[in-house]
């Protein structure tokens, strides 16, 4: 059914929707985060829950302590080599349909940490991030602009189809293998399943615009 | 075995201004505050090497402030201690949650919520988030301040800034960056680039919204989205731009008086 | 009534030794760790009978970083040790490179360290306030009073040193930049405030009985025990110890100021909270008096160096009061760029040596409040 | 005032034939510190924590410091057919691994004084004594320097790593430590690699 359509019924009080959307819009306003703090960028995740951000307004204000009631993992601070296999088993324990945010440069790369001997260099290589939010640590303001970029994801997503969202596929899996501590570093060093080095981009250096 | 309610060993809050009477002055000659004999306090250790530097002269101040008023002073033993029903801890600072809820209809000073987005709070002049290039004039290529002399590059600790000077065809270096990228997964915005800057070419941004659905080639800045023109600044800083524009002024002057006498010389 | 149990079997003596002892993983995710922290506890029933803290879940490597990078390029880092109180991080390592390279800083530099440092010391113990309520259960309303203060004391930051919890500040022999136009009105407006969110947090907190019951008596250890294990800060001065960097080093200019410190006498997390409460109306004190008596001049050595540092030959530890406790850098310098040796002396780290002893015989759920009440953040703790 | 002189003095008079020796500080922090033989480390310790005039009770630091293999170059005399002639000669200085304890007191509110001691060589598996015993504020920063230096401490009540995993292997703060190198080729993240690419 076309947009225009829709709009023509609404005005004689016809509402007419779709599954996909009454789906998609109940979840997008109830994503419970868990409370589930790594370093600095977990203090400015609470301001952003707190009086003057207020997180609630988005629907996003019960932080659950437990992995079991959550969808929504942000993952605020930086990842150690030590903590990783932590942080992909409490994905995996995590009810479908479920969401990760990287808050922070750490998070999305190691950030300024990337050189230690002991931090991972970005929590995608274990796990699939729905949004980067760069900063360090990002200001509340981002954390929430990051929140609302993501239920403008949720608001896009198919149950069927091809293009279906990850957690309506059955094909797609809801565990992702846990690293392992080896003697010197995580092995594997990432999951090849979702993620791979990037190609090396030879032709040109400038790097095309964002596709946001 | 338990034993029964505890009566609090404190009772009601200690008054903001009521000290206890063992208030001593804490400065070292009695009076209130004292100045250096020298202009500037000395940060150096004072003590003479092979000495241990003993901190505190003999005449130590009496320090201390107890975080439990000591017995008597506030009815603080069984005998003394005024009736509290039990509970009353309980009921007091319910009303200041009370206090707190009606407050936030009416009381500005309780209603501190920004309703972001439609809201933004402006961000004081200094604030900063990640850095962008500065050009003057209204071609971002052209004018741009920058002269890839690589400081920032150098300085900046996580190591999120390459720069790739152009050249010109003989080969020289050609004052101009071909690329300057700024990988923004790994900035830590700690303007230390834009301390370092000897151009004032680089300078920090304010908050902005970055967040992208994509890792790599969204975080990677080059030079085209890292270029803001010279008016951007004066709105974002408008002290420091103006601060900047007549450096760089008087600098400009200052080049061109020396290249007047040079020619003249000739 | 509120009946609280008896803790006078401070032993693991008279458990019964047919009970089967329970081992409980608490953490790294745990939402009364405070982040990243782990125990491993031994139960007997719900008695703690053993207690092994398990680190290095946030050890980012920040030694071997600055070993690596220069000697400025390690302020911004230092800012993410502790960063609920960057600026005393920053002043700590600061003074740390000025006894290194011997360096002085002006007047108004260390007023205005002082005034950064107060103020540090002023939201962290709000922010301490809200999250030891939380460990108690009331998660939600003392944060909440809190966080809506502290905010009020990280614009005063944001607006001079550009970032709300990352400031980068200090520099050796100095400060980056000076105060905006209105700065100073807009913090004594603030300090002039403070008070009354303080009475306000006092009355909702001190005379709580439930709080009462759940602290005083609940974690208590001797003075000496304290100081051989190394405590510091406001832990080791509720045990009643008179120790306070800040008298006893007189660094900065803080000899010029009149305030007291707080000594508590049962060494309980009780005192530990008070501490804080008291410790804030003190800062206030010097705050005052900082912003009235402030006088004009640079804020920075012109001797300073910024790039390119390399202090002569030598080593130095500065260390400071930071509002955690002891918080020190010990360096080494060879002549080179980089530090030869960058060392951190975390309070939080050192402070948690007790802990066991702190906990064992209580309930597993006061281990949440005596940990809440030793004030750690994990980005000290492991570094 | 007590000189770190005196205090050496007054150690190797409560401490017989206990080797003690001041390493002078050139820098301007004038904080030399006391280096002491690791088999008297303990008995030192308990002296200095124990004496009514020193009272060093409160250990506040303790770290590792690793010392590479240096090569000095020297002017050596050698007898050559007859002949005194100065040649130069380069002698490898071994390296050493050392703990650094600094020491204050807070009934006599004095201090710091910084005690060294060294191990004999920089292998796996060296070790020193440890001051646990004496002061419990040692405790974790000794597994400290157990973890990433690789000094093993006798004596000590828990001889575990601290902050690596426990089947972790090397010590990454030793200097010549190599990090794992997970950058993998091609990642063009990292910065350094792109500018190779560039230029």
């Amino acid at each position: 059914m076309d947009h225009q359509l829709k709009k023509e019924l609404g005005k004689q009080g016809i509402h007419v929707t779709s599954l996909d959307s009454i789906y998609n819009w109940a979840r997008s306003n109830s994503m419970w985060p868990m409370q589930f703090g790594l370093a600095c960028c977990a203090i400015e995740m609470i301001a952003a829950t707190m009086a003057r951000y207020d997180l609630a307004r988005f629907g996003a204000e019960i932080f659950r302590p437990s992995p079991r009631q959550s969808d929504l993992m942000i993952v605020a601070g930086t990842v150690t080599k030590k903590m990783a296999p932590t942080v992909v088993r409490l994905y995996n324990q995590m009810p479908e349909p479920k969401y990760v945010i990287a808050m922070g440069a750490c998070a999305i790369s190691g950030g300024p940490f990337r050189d230690g001997y002991n931090v991972v260099k970005g929590i995608d290589r274990y796990i699939p991030v729905d949004i980067y939010i760069p900063g360090c640590p990002p200001r509340p303001e981002a954390l929430i602009d990051g929140i609302m970029k993501l239920q403008e994801k949720i608001h896009g997503q198919k149950l069927t189809g091809p293009d279906r969202a990850r957690h309506a596929d059955p094909d797609s899996p809801g565990e992702y293998a846990v690293p392992g501590t080896e003697s010197r570093d995580l092995l594997p060093r990432f999951n090849p399943c979702i993620w791979s080095p990037p190609a090396r981009q030879t032709d040109s250096l400038e790097y095309p615009e964002s596709k946001i | 075995m338990t034993q029964l309610y505890q009566q609090p060993r404190i009772n009601g809050s200690i008054q903001p201004n009521q000290e206890p009477v063992t208030d001593t002055d804490m400065s070292l000659n009695g009076t209130t505050k004292y100045h250096h004999e020298t202009e500037v306090s000395g940060i150096a250790d004072p003590a003479p090497a092979n000495r241990l530097s003993s901190g505190v002269p003999d005449a130590v101040p009496e320090t201390r402030l107890s975080a439990r008023p000591t017995a008597g002073e506030y009815g603080n033993t069984p005998e003394r201690r005024p009736f509290r029903l039990p509970g009353s801890g309980i009921v007091q600072g319910m009303m200041v949650t009370a206090r707190n809820w009606f407050g936030s209809y009416f009381d500005r000073k309780r209603l501190v919520t920004v309703q972001y987005p439609e809201q933004q709070i402006r961000p004081p002049e200094n604030s900063r988030s990640i850095p962008f290039l500065v050009y003057d004039g209204d071609d971002p290529d052209a004018g741009l301040r920058c002269v890839a002399c690589h400081t920032c590059e150098k300085e900046c600790p996580p190591q999120a800034i390459s720069i790739v000077g152009e050249r010109d065809e003989n080969g020289k270096p050609a004052r101009r960056p071909k690329v300057f990228d700024i990988d923004i997964s790994v900035c830590m915005g700690c303007q230390i680039c834009a301390e370092v800057c000897p151009f004032d070419a680089i300078k920090m941004d304010h908050y902005l919204d970055h967040s992208s659905l994509e890792n790599f080639q969204s975080l990677i800045l080059g030079k085209t989205r890292l270029s803001k023109s010279n008016a951007y600044f004066h709105t974002i800083n408008s002290t420091d731009a103006t601060a900047v524009d007549a450096r760089l002024e008087a600098d400009r002057k200052k080049k061109e008086a020396a290249r007047q006498k040079r020619a003249a010389a000739k | 009534m509120i009946a609280i149990p008896d803790c006078s079997f401070n032993t693991t003596e008279n458990r019964d030794p047919a009970a089967e002892l329970l081992e409980l993983s608490l953490g790294p995710q745990h939402p009364s760790t405070h982040g990243v922290f782990r125990m491993n506890a031994v139960l007997d029933g719900e008695t703690v009978v053993r207690l092994q803290p398990v680190f290095g879940y946030l050890h980012r490597n920040h030694e071997k970083i600055a070993e690596n990078v220069s000697y400025l390029a390690s302020i911004p880092y230092t800012d993410r040790l502790d960063y609920l109180c960057s600026l005393t991080n920053n002043w700590a390592y600061a003074l740390s490179v000025e006894k290194l390279t011997g360096l002085d800083v002006p007047e108004r530099a260390e007023y205005i360290r002082i005034i950064l440092a107060e103020l540090t010391r002023l939201q962290n113990h709000t922010a301490f306030l809200g999250f030891l309520l939380g460990d108690m259960g009331a998660w939600g309303t003392a944060l909440m009073y809190g966080f809506r203060q502290r905010e009020k004391v990280l614009d005063l930051f944001e607006s001079l040193t550009g970032s709300r919890m990352m400031s980068n500040y200090m520099r050796f022999g100095g400060c980056r930049c000076d105060f905006p136009e209105g700065w100073l009105e807009q913090a004594r407006t603030v300090i002039d405030e403070y008070p009354e969110f303080l009475d306000e947090m006092e009355q909702l907190l001190v005379s709580n009985e439930i709080l009462i019951s759940r602290t005083q008596g609940v974690g208590a250890i001797s003075p000496e025990r304290a100081i051989n294990a190394g405590l510091s800060g406001p832990i080791l001065r509720a045990t009643g110890v008179d120790y306070d960097i800040r008298k006893v080093d007189r660094y900065g200019i803080y000899d010029r100021f009149s305030f007291r410190i707080p000594i508590g006498d049962q060494g309980d997390t009780y005192d530990r909270m008070m501490m804080r409460l008291l410790e804030m109306r003190e800062s206030l004190k010097i705050l005052k008096a900082a912003i009235d008596e402030i006088p004009d001049g640079p804020i920075v050595n012109p001797k300073a160096k910024l790039r390119n540092l390399r202090p002569p030959e030598g080593e130095a530890y500065g260390r400071i009061e930071s509002p955690k406790g002891e918080l020190g850098f010990y360096l080494i310098s060879d002549k080179q760029p980089q530090p030869y040796r960058f060392r951190v002396r975390p309070p939080s780290l050192i402070n948690l040596t007790l802990l066991e002893e702190m906990s064992i015989g209580h309930k597993i759920a006061d281990v949440m409040v005596i940990l809440g009440s030793i004030d750690i953040v994990l980005g000290e703790v492991d570094r | 005032m007590l000189t770190l002189e005196t205090i050496r003095d007054r150690i190797l008079e409560a401490v017989p034939d206990a080797g003690v020796e001041i390493i002078s500080n050139p820098g301007p922090s004038g904080q030399d510190s006391l280096l002491v033989s690791s088999g008297h480390g303990l008995a030192i310790a308990l002296f200095l924590r124990d004496d009514p005039e020193l009272r060093f009770d409160y250990c506040s630091n303790v770290t590792g410091v690793d010392w590479l293999d240096k090569t000095v170059k020297e002017k050596v005399i050698v007898r050559e057919d007859d002949e005194d002639v100065e040649t130069q000669v380069e002698r490898v200085v071994p390296g050493y691994l050392e703990v650094v304890y600094h020491l204050y007191s807070i009934s006599k509110k004095h201090g710091p004084v910084v005690l060294r001691l060294r191990t004999a060589d920089r292998n796996e598996g060296v070790e020193l004594p440890s001051l646990t015993p004496v002061w419990k504020s040692a405790e974790f920063q000794e597994r400290e320097v157990l973890d990433l230096y690789g000094i093993r401490f006798t004596g000590h009540p828990d001889p575990t790593r601290l902050l690596m995993w426990e089947n972790f292997e090397g010590h990454p703060m030793r200097k010549d430590y190599c990090a794992p190198d997970d950058d993998e080729p091609g990642d063009p993240i990292t910065a350094r690699e792109r500018k190779e690419e560039a230029s």
